[in-house]
């Protein structure tokens, strides 16, 4: 079973990578761009288990190791 | 001879740099800010360390798209050295003036330490003073100095003698040890080691200083034969 | 009467005062304006009254505690700003942007002076790390959240420290210092002054940062900005590396008449600390104010503790000069309001006025002060108690070192310090490792010696006492390295203060700091109170981290704590004493955390400083190291790390073989020289009255210590050296 | 427009973060996890542009800077 997770900072959180990548990119001439957010995307192969077990696993993981729940959030997908 | 420092605003070893030369070489040295379009007068050009725009995509990405880099081309192309150093080398892999990429420590972690290095080539305007074969003691300071190519470049690189520096203990997982190389043309050279660091007694290394007297031999040199 | 002051954490009483200052009820904005400023973090009301114990003036201090930072002069025009400050409870739910914010905001308050940071320092305290995954952690990400900073921005991390102990379980202290270098005429401070002048907003957009807590609570909050609230954010150590530039460019126009970062409380505390410092008075519009996110509040405009934010003020008529600077650096530099004489802190929302009030009785100086109870805890007498038959004698003295050198507080530090680029601006002529770091000044010959140093430890069982300990054995850090010490800044990390037994052990400490700084003549210039470090079970080791500075007038002639030669005889100065209580001994072997603290004599002290300076002045030493946590031998161990080189030690002593090695008697050093220097060295010992004690000799590579002619620790220094190298790597794995 | 960029090392690069993360998860007890791969997601708003410009932007904002093409490879996502 594989699976995609993406962890991203809150939308109330600066995200000051995001903005000195829209600086970058304004310069370049992409002066339309309004926002830009950085975040990770973390591809997992859990090897050979059940659907609502990868579910239940993935939940774990992201609270407990993947993403910090105090300035990210979080979402996945099974694949 | 006159050298100029680029200045990214994030550029952060440009003083040493700059200190390098001007009080230990006793050579003329010019801050260049990022957005200067054109480079006159100046025998070599040093893009030194630092996060050059913050660096938080990827380091050196955007720099590459800085006014002045169009410039530091067109110097390269003309077969004038450019040094650069940590992120500089970062800068100038971004650009296409050297080969390859530089992604993540392998051990993920910034490393700061004293490594020694071994002189793979010193037939190049910046290893000339050195013995093939010596080693010596350079300061590194890098997140991402973990050298990556494919294997073509890498063959190409080495049968160019491209390769210049290798770690003797590899740090950061990079291939073939690679700590520093040239373009295939040699007046381009991309090292992570920061020889700026280890000019000075008080600092407790000057294994540094020769790859800047190298430089000066080989610029005095050109100068000799025009 | 309107209560919602509680809700911002103001008291009937001062609410009270509040309407005083007012001659009416204080409006939304007003009530929190008053509720931050009035906190604890920003007004120590329970703790100032207890700085009139230190002595905060002398010759050299060109600033003491009050503005950003404090500043010390060093001659030839030249000063260093420095200040440490706390960053625990956010490093405690988010360690690498916690730690990252908190070196990014000490930063800030060195350029505000006008001063170029130079290098940073930091003191970490962590609990059980052997036991807890969670602890470890913390430490990784702590530790590459200050090196993110540090090493993103280009100032040198070059030293700090370390420990472990339970009390820091639920509550890890974070501690960052920062150090600039000015010339006098340059010196800046957080001053609005001259009626008309422009305030001007540099930076990073407002956003509603860091407004948790309860000065928050009673703001009826629309559900949308109640989610939007947090207390951590995301350092953005470029976004400072060009405000400082773009600071320290602006200075030198002359344009600037004053700056102030905006930390604590934001713009409120940056607003009317500066109007209080300066005319008195100041008129700002929150509709001016850049701004990240759509429809905040006033409130929250003037609450939010956004990071990389300055404000300046600007000579009227000067405004685009400063645009054009900042502009170069790639930011934005937008008028926000004016300074006026009329007293009065006017927060404007276009032509609304929003808020009008005393400038300064928002400030520290027009805040309540108190001064607590405080009781004597019990455990303080009962500690004391240590009978010596619970110390068991041990065995095999081999295995009792390496299992001391090898624990979390005594191994070496270098998996931190290396992820910290100590090396840039190419100015650390003692790199982090060993007793203090060391910078040479560019364009004088002059260096300077930092360290930060602080045994909780001691501070626990004598607060007072332990105090004062940290205070000279930072000292003595600077004096091995050849440094005259000049000044210190002082992290004090407690727990309540509304708890009596807390607040005698912060009374105490800083009885023992200023009756350590006056002994020494090393007055305080800067300082940070935290308090309520302390979870539901327990509270931290009261901890009171001393960051001093000292002074080497000519850099070459500075010193290390290592070995240098084989040959070389090696020299104990000062008397080891029956003192085990309070060791590292004791807590790691014998699972004690009790006992006297070693007693401290500032006679015995000073002379045994003026006498280390004055041998490494005449050339005399090789080497110089304090001796600390883990003894004698720990030190004596330490010293042969660096080179590898060994040594032959025989003690010939009264006391158990034990306190012999590893009692941490004050005042004592590990000196050595070569033969021929001895003969001069024993003539200014003898004529200083140094007690002393040849203990042998610097050797290959066998470190031997024998006590009454019988071998007790015969070690390869080569094994040594690799477990205690290696001993934090497998702590975090 | 709405756009997602997801930027991924190349397979032939070694991933030490992944690994990490691996191992991480492994000490945790999910032991079935048999690969993790690191990238990075970035979310764009380019603002008032049309679809086909959207795209066009995108291939080159991301040959450009997004991504390294040496080492790595993107995809996007227009939403
Ligand atoms: N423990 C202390 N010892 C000496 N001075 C202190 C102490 N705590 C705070 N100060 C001084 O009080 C002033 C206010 O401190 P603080 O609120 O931490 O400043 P900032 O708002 O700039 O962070 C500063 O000048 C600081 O140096
Ligand atoms: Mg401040």
């Amino acid at each position: 079973m594989k699976a995609k997770v993406y962890v991203t900072l809150k939308k109330s959180i600066a995200d000051p990578q995001g903005t000195a990548i829209q600086n970058a990119l304004g310069k370049l001439g992409y002066s339309n761009v309004e926002e830009v957010r950085i975040g990770k995307l973390i591809e997992l192969d859990l090897g050979d288990v059940s659907e609502g077990e990868a579910e239940a696993q993935l939940v774990k993981m992201c609270e407990g190791l993947l993403a910090n729940t105090v300035i990210e959030e979080y979402k996945y997908e099974i694949i | 001879m006159k050298f100029g420092v680029i200045v990214f605003p994030g550029s952060n070893c440009d003083i040493d740099c700059f200190y390098a030369v001007k009080d230990v070489l006793g050579h003329e040295v010019e801050y260049i800010w990022h957005d200067t379009e054109k480079l006159n007068g100046f025998d070599c050009i040093i893009l030194p360390g630092g996060f050059s725009y913050g660096d938080y995509l990827r380091c050196g990405a955007v720099a590459r798209f800085s006014r002045v880099m169009a410039a530091v081309k067109e110097h390269a192309a003309a077969g004038k050295l450019v040094i650069g150093i940590c992120n500089g080398f970062q800068v100038l892999t971004e650009v296409g003036l050297l080969p390859g990429a530089l992604v993540r420590n392998k051990n993920l972690k910034f490393i700061c330490d004293t490594v020694p290095l071994k002189v793979e080539a010193n037939d190049s305007p910046f290893t000339s003073l050195y013995q093939k074969g010596e080693i010596i003691n350079i300061p590194i300071a890098h997140g991402e100095g973990n050298y990556v190519a494919d294997e073509e470049t890498l063959k190409k690189m080495k049968e160019n003698g491209q390769i210049l520096f290798t770690y003797v203990d590899n740090p950061n997982g990079s291939m073939s040890d690679i700590a520093g190389i040239c373009n295939e043309g040699r007046n381009v050279l991309g090292m992570m080691p920061h020889p700026e660091r280890a000019c000075e007694d008080i600092l407790g290394n000057s294994d540094g200083k020769r790859l800047f007297e190298s430089i000066l031999n080989a610029l005095e040199g050109s100068l000799k034969n025009e | 009467m309107n209560n919602s002051y509680e809700a911002v954490g103001i008291t009937e009483n001062e609410y009270k005062k509040i309407l005083e200052y007012l001659n009416r009820e204080p409006n939304e904005l007003e009530l929190n304006m008053y509720g931050v400023m009035w906190s604890e973090h920003c007004s120590y009301k329970h703790s100032r009254g207890l700085f009139r114990h230190f002595p905060t003036t002398g010759e050299r201090v060109l600033q003491g505690p009050g503005e950003n930072a404090g500043i010390i002069d060093i001659g030839d025009n030249l000063a260093i700003a420095m200040k440490i400050e706390s960053h625990n409870h956010p490093s405690a739910v988010e360690p690498y942007q916690g730690a990252a914010t908190g070196v990014g905001g000490i930063i800030r308050d060195i350029f505000a002076m006008g001063a170029r940071p130079i290098a940073l320092l930091n003191s970490l305290r962590f609990g059980d790390v052997e036991e807890s995954e969670r602890v470890k952690y913390l430490v990784e990400g702590v530790v590459e959240g200050i090196a993110g900073y540090g090493n993103c921005i280009g100032i040198p991390t070059v030293g700090g420290e370390v420990y472990f102990n339970d009390s820091y379980n639920g509550n890890p202290l974070v501690n960052a210092m920062c150090v600039g270098i000015i010339e006098h005429d340059k010196i800046h401070r957080g001053n609005a002054s001259g009626v008309g002048n422009s305030i001007m907003y540099v930076g990073a957009a407002t956003g509603r940062d860091g407004m948790g807590g309860a000065s928050f609570a009673s703001v009826e909050l629309t559900e949308e900005s109640e989610e939007k609230k947090s207390a951590v954010q995301v350092g953005d150590p470029f976004m400072e590396k060009l405000l400082m530039e773009a600071c320290l460019e602006l200075l030198e126009t002359g344009s600037i008449i004053g700056l102030q970062d905006l930390g604590a409380a934001g713009l409120t505390s940056a607003c009317c600390e500066t109007a209080t410092r300066g005319e008195g008075g100041m008129e700002i519009d929150v509709l001016k104010v850049p701004r990240r996110e759509k429809g905040m509040l006033p409130v929250e405009i003037m609450l939010s503790e956004s990071q990389e934010r300055m404000l300046l003020i600007v000579e009227k008529g000067r405004e685009s000069e400063v645009t054009e600077i900042v502009e170069k650096w790639g930011l934005h530099a937008i008028t926000i309001g004016t300074v006026t004489d009329n007293g009065r802190l006017i927060v404007k929302e276009g032509d609304r006025i929003a808020a009008d009030m005393p400038a300064y009785s928002l400030d520290s100086s027009g805040a309540p002060k108190y001064y607590k109870e405080y009781e004597e805890p019990q455990y303080y007498q009962e500690l004391k108690q240590l009978q010596q038959e619970e110390i068991k004698e041990p065995q095999d003295y081999n295995e009792t070192f390496m299992q001391l050198l090898t624990s979390p507080n005594l191994c070496s530090k270098e998996w931190v310090y290396k992820q910290y680029d100590h090396m840039v601006r190419t100015s650390t002529v003692v790199k982090p490792g060993s007793d203090a770091a060391v910078l040479r000044v560019r364009g004088t010959k002059k260096g300077i010696a930092l360290t930060v140093d602080c045994n909780s430890r001691y501070c626990y069982l004598d607060p007072r006492l332990g105090s004062s300990i940290a205070v000279v054995e930072a000292a003595r850090n600077l004096v091995c390295s050849g440094a005259k010490p000049l000044a210190i800044t002082d992290g004090l990390n407690f727990g309540s203060p509304e708890k009596p037994d807390r607040f005698w052990q912060f009374r105490e400490a800083v009885i023992g700091i200023g009756e350590a700084c006056r002994e020494l003549d090393t007055p305080v210039i800067s300082g940070n109170v935290s308090f309520y470090n302390e979870t539901e079970s327990q509270a931290i080791y009261p901890t009171p981290m001393i960051g001093m500075v000292g002074v080497i007038e000519d850099i070459d002639k500075s010193c290390t704590m290592d070995f240098k030669e084989a040959g070389d005889i090696v020299i104990l100065l000062g008397e080891t004493k029956n003192e085990l209580g309070g060791s590292e001994y004791l807590s790691r072997l014998h699972g004690l955390e009790k006992g006297k603290v070693p007693t401290l004599s500032f006679g015995l002290e000073k002379k045994l400083q003026a006498f280390i300076l004055t041998a490494i002045e005449k050339g005399l030493l090789r080497s110089a190291h304090d001796i600390s946590e883990g003894g004698l031998a720990v030190a004596l161990a330490e010293g042969c790390m660096e080179k590898g080189l060994g040594v032959d030690i025989q003690i010939q002593t009264k006391l158990r073989r034990d306190v012999a090695l590893f009692s941490e008697s004050q005042s004592r050093f590990v000196v050595s020289c070569s033969t021929e220097a001895l003969t001069e060295l024993q003539q200014l010992m003898a004529q200083q009255e140094i007690p002393n004690e040849i203990l042998g000799k610097v050797t290959g590579e066998d470190f031997k210590i024998s006590v009454n002619n019988s071998d007790i620790v015969t070690l390869k220094v080569k094994d040594m050296k690799a477990a205690w190298r290696g001993a934090f790597k497998c702590l975090m794995k």
